[in-house]
């Protein structure tokens, strides 16, 4: 290493470069970590965000599974449970269904039956949602879904900042967290500040402060969110722009702050809506702040339909920048 | 070329013919997916022909398919409408499933074709239902269901293997091993690479054939057809063979080499039948010429269908995902 | 048969044994129906609601199935597809988990994905819910959860009328539809009028009218939930008490209508807090009737923890008539 | 019975002990069952007694154990303490997984016994990542993964038995082979019911062994964990055993006679054990009246610890759903 007489320079980095420096550094940094999933080491991953680590860190730390989502995932619990912290990989989230029993009836399960004697230290990476034109057995977005389940924890980096510095903190979490990588975000470019050398995963960050109204999302949603932000402004309709990050357990602190300021909330969540997160924030928001609200809670999410795919059908059912503002600026017009 | 099989000119020439009419099809979505016609996944069947054309040749109008997201070739050698097809690629409203499912999700009712399943091993289950329902319904159909060596790896074959054996159901569970799932070879994936003999532990009769000869596929696939169609058991074939091309569109072939599949493209089964058929003066010039036309003028119609095709209006978005009835 | 000089005497039946005559039924009037499940034949049914069937329907008609869950419910599936009517049967909610798959990325997703060429006449029966002490992978109310995915219906009879004939609407459904049966109901007794022929799966119920405060419920706290209202009721505070009985799709127009009437709405749901089906009955009754109310919405649901196997920690876990009516009576009183 | 094992006096009576005091316990446990003190679903390991000891007692200290929900007969095997196991019965907060698990989840992180699994077939994956674990730290142990003959049907059984055999993991896997999975006969259940003969699909090495005889089944399991701890590679051990009590407290037996039971119970593995060993007069009468007293009063230990055992405040109700920290 070279003296560092100048400070290090901002990075430009892709979402996908960030998830991959994010993995190098956490292997690097601890002997227990190993990356498994199907096509991870040889083909580069299906996304390629682990292109290359395997001919670097070998292929005992990036191992190439085969293709048994129940079979793999359950054999990540039982290596957290006797050492190990691995870091699975399941290529989408729509095949995760097939690792669910051992998702929910052991990781999340084990610690509490066993009266605390067994931690899951584990961390399962997953891609999300739509916009590929990949239809209905690939575009799905479940993590609002994941939130339900006590004893996992959810996150959903939005940012190149929260790609790179979120996994270290979930593989040090003691319990199984859940990564959700939102597809249309691996090719988006943002800027690493070398200042910031790492993230919490606890709590909600307001990506852009207003007064008007609180636009509460997360994960893919978010650059749709602050576009409509963007042209809210344009209206003079300041939007507060709050991203989740963690989906469970939720930084309601956060969000019921930015509330009792603006009084009105419209949550985008691509997710379904009937059941989504956006109907539990909803819920709390409601019990905790009613008396704050001037207007009812409003819901930006995904048409009720498994994802077509012609791109006019799967656009049509997504939330888009649009829809956000028109719903917004209804709620602030019309309280 | 294994002969045994009663060699009459026009069923030979069918099978050519049925091999080029994917291959020049396909040809034609590589292109039209550079220009952005179509999108999302595409798997391409390049090489591996003649064991859709091989095994369909020997069903019925009465047996059904269950296909991969690697279908095209089953769809076509099913007879499921080209123009259709292709519509469904661009995403299109006379696409076969009116645009929503794509390369990966292709149906067809009037075919008893049951997809088009992008869930690796997920069809293997609907097979044996299907099967079920067929037996228990008193129609005499074989289901035809085809999945890659990776299904194997899957828990659903296992279960699959097992629920149609000892319930004796009429499954043709039909295996294209191309030897990669995704990047994944086949021995980094499986500890006994035999997939053929792992049939046993579910007492399901087997066999393995050279995928790369169509005549040899179709040989092999009428003898299993006909054991399941008299036995009502199920049976597995396992068809030995190759794609020349990436796994889908987003692949750099990294874990394969150039001269491995400049071995396996000398074995292209359509040159091999071509070649055969050449030599033993059974194909003339201008008869391969007219077929490649005749392909070739049938693709150009597609395109141009879907070209001319309409968007599903936005307002039927929602269409099918509950269903008022059960179409008959 | 004899002759119908009098008119049917109505007929004290279990949940369990109304169950049993649907199934029986269902069977003997459609030659496509059938029912497959794991020990469902010559065990009788892991809670003896099929105890008898086979011996006199027949093993095809009544069918084990081997423990395949992934593999059973697929072949239902596929077996629905080429005609029959199939039940699936999957003793509990948990294990349905392993054929979750199926479930969502085939049974709800193939007939849009085919563009409406195929549909999928399946019913999946399943037993959910706490109370038995069988701990963290025997107890969970999954069916709120399963509310989310589009393409499914999902039915939860509370009463022995409801037992004894949704099965037969759910058939002749052309949709998948999910039935949960909860565990602690299969011993209650009820009473089946004779004159009741059928039944809609299409509405919630008002089991008890009231005017004070709204509480909206399903399953297995429906009668928990009666209990509440009884002793508000000696306290003079008349609730309304809803079955939602269908929780996929929602019938809103009752329960808007209800909290038009009473102002105040408290859901009791079975399902963990946090993204319950609680949460989107909340949100939705916050959306369509924020000026009717004059309370925020409260919520009696399970704490939010793997269902713990002593009795009394079981029972702290779970919604209670106390927990509801003390909600309620806080509601209105201090609202 | 087998004699090549050197049978010392104390190993034999060891293995007497060991079976009695699961026999014992469980009785007591019916009983208390009628009683109320135990709730839930209870799954006793009455008959089968043998399989758990005589593979336990081929295992290291550093050795891993991975369970189902009928794993009293395991958890005492392996020296797990009977009075806390009989605390977690009733539900106490003396009991080893604080009255959290119950019956069908036995967790005790001292003896690496990683549950009491009461999905079928969810423990074999978690073996197979112990196993991962174990051989990444250097540590050389083995995971005796414990299932019944039903979880074969399981895909479950399928993608572990490959990902073992794949990566060379040290695995012995046990097939307690008890003829039914709840009311469901193998032949019934699977295709092909020889199941060490099934692994054969996975490269697995496998024997079958009289289950209800502890010297045959220490003997096979001997040979197979020290395979296992050589090679690295996983085996299958299949023991055939019966059950001879009901599958839980609710169970009518409606799907076996009253016969078969009794032709079972003849070879009941402690009184063959114990005519065998009294016969060749290696256990005098009052050795054995020592050790059912000794054992009486262990499990009148237990029931007493167990009655004044205190209940876990509500207030902690959720403890342990998301952990602080790694217990080490
Ligand atoms: C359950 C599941 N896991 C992973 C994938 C991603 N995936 C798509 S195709 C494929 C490889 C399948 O290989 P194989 O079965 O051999 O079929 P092939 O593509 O070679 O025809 C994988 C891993 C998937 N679609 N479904
Ligand atoms: C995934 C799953 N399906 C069904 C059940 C219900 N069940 C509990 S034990 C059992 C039988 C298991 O038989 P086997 O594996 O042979 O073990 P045994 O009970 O005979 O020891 C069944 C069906 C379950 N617990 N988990
Ligand atoms: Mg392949
Ligand atoms: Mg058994």
């Amino acid at each position: 290493m070279s003296a560092a007489t100048s400070a290090p320079e901002p990075q430009r980095v892709t979402y996908r470069e960030a998830c991959k420096l994010a993995i190098r550094a956490a292997i690097l940094a601890d002997p227990r970590v190993v990356l498994m999933g199907e096509d991870v080491a040889r083909y580069g991953g299906c996304y390629a965000v682990t292109k290359g680590l395997a001919a670097e860190l070998g292929e005992d730390r990036i191992r190439d599974t085969p293709l048994s989502e129940a079979g793999f995932v359950g054999a990540g619990i039982g290596a957290a449970l006797a050492g190990l912290r691995p870091i699975v990989e399941i290529m989408t989230v729509n095949f995760s269904l097939l690792a669910l029993d051992q998702i929910v009836n052991s990781a999340a399960a084990i610690p509490h039956m066993s009266g605390g004697q067994f931690a899951v230290p584990l961390v399962i990476r997953m891609a999300t949602g739509a916009g590929r034109q990949l239809a209905a057995q690939h575009s799905h977005s479940l993590e609002g879904w994941y939130a339900h389940i006590p004893g996992l924890k959810i996150l959903a980096p939005a940012t190149v900042e929260d790609a790179r510095h979120m996994l270290q903190p979930a593989i040090d979490d003691p319990n199984p967290v859940l990564l959700f990588e939102h597809v249309m975000l691996y090719g988006e470019e943002g800027t690493l500040d070398p200042a910031v050398t790492g993230v919490d995963i606890v709590s909600a960050r307001i990506r852009r402060p207003g007064s008007d109204v609180t636009l509460v999302t997360y994960g893919g949603s978010l650059f749709k969110t602050l576009e409509a932000a963007e042209s809210l402004r344009q209206e003079g309709i300041e939007a507060e722009v709050i991203d989740l990050r963690v989906l469970r357990p939720l930084d309601m602190t956060t969000i019921l702050g930015s509330v009792a300021r603006t009084h009105r909330a419209v949550i985008v969540d691509e997710g379904w809506r009937s059941g989504s997160l956006s109907a539990e924030i909803a819920a709390r928001i409601g019990e905790a702040s009613f008396y704050d609200l001037d207007a009812p809670i409003r819901r930006v999410c995904s048409r009720e339909v498994p994802i077509p795919y012609a791109a006019h059908l799967e656009q049509a059912a997504l939330p888009q920048a649009p829809d956000i503002a028109a719903t917004a600026r209804a709620l602030v017009k019309g309280g | 070329m294994n002969g045994k099989l009663h060699l009459d000119h026009a069923h030979v020439r069918m099978l050519l013919r049925a091999m080029l009419r994917i291959r020049r099809f396909e040809e034609t979505c590589f292109e039209l997916y550079q220009r952005e016609k179509i999108r999302g996944f595409m798997h391409l069947y390049d090489g591996e022909e003649a064991v859709s054309v091989g095994v369909i040749a020997t069903l019925a109008a009465e047996d059904a398919i269950v296909a991969t997201y690697r279908e095209h070739g089953q769809a076509l050698a099913r007879g499921i409408d080209m123009k259709a097809l292709m519509a469904e690629l661009y995403g299109k409203q006379q696409g076969v499933c009116r645009g929503r499912g794509g390369s990966m999700h292709i149906f067809d009712r009037t075919h008893r074709f049951y997809g088009g399943n992008a869930i690796v091993g997920g069809g293997l289950p609907l097979a044996v239902g299907i099967a079920m329902a067929d037996k228990a319904l008193g129609r005499n159909a074989v289901t035809a269901c085809f999945f890659g060596e990776g299904a194997v790896d899957e828990g659903s074959f296992h279960e699959s293997m097992n629920l149609a054996s000892l319930w004796r159901l009429p499954v043709l569970f039909v295996c294209e091993n191309n030897r990669y799932a995704m990047g994944m070879a086949l021995d980094r994936a499986e500890a006994e690479t035999d997939i053929a003999r792992k049939a046993a532990g579910y007492r399901v009769g087997s066999e393995a054939v050279d995928g790369m000869d169509v005549v040899a596929v179709e040989i092999a696939a009428r003898r299993a057809v006909a054991a399941v169609r008299e036995s009502g058991a199920p049976r597995l074939l396992e068809c030995h063979t190759y794609r020349f091309r990436a796994h889908s569109m987003f692949d750099a072939q990294l874990y394969r080499s150039k001269q491995e599949i400049e071995t396996w493209r000398e074995k292209d089964p359509i040159r091999r039948l071509h070649s055969w058929l050449a030599g033993n003066g059974l194909l003339h010039a201008d008869e391969l010429a007219r077929i490649e036309a005749d392909v070739a003028a049938e693709v150009a119609g597609a395109v141009a269908f879907a070209e001319a095709g309409e968007w599903e209006p936005v307002a039927e978005l929602e269409r099918f995902t509950l269903m008022d009835q059960v179409p008959q």
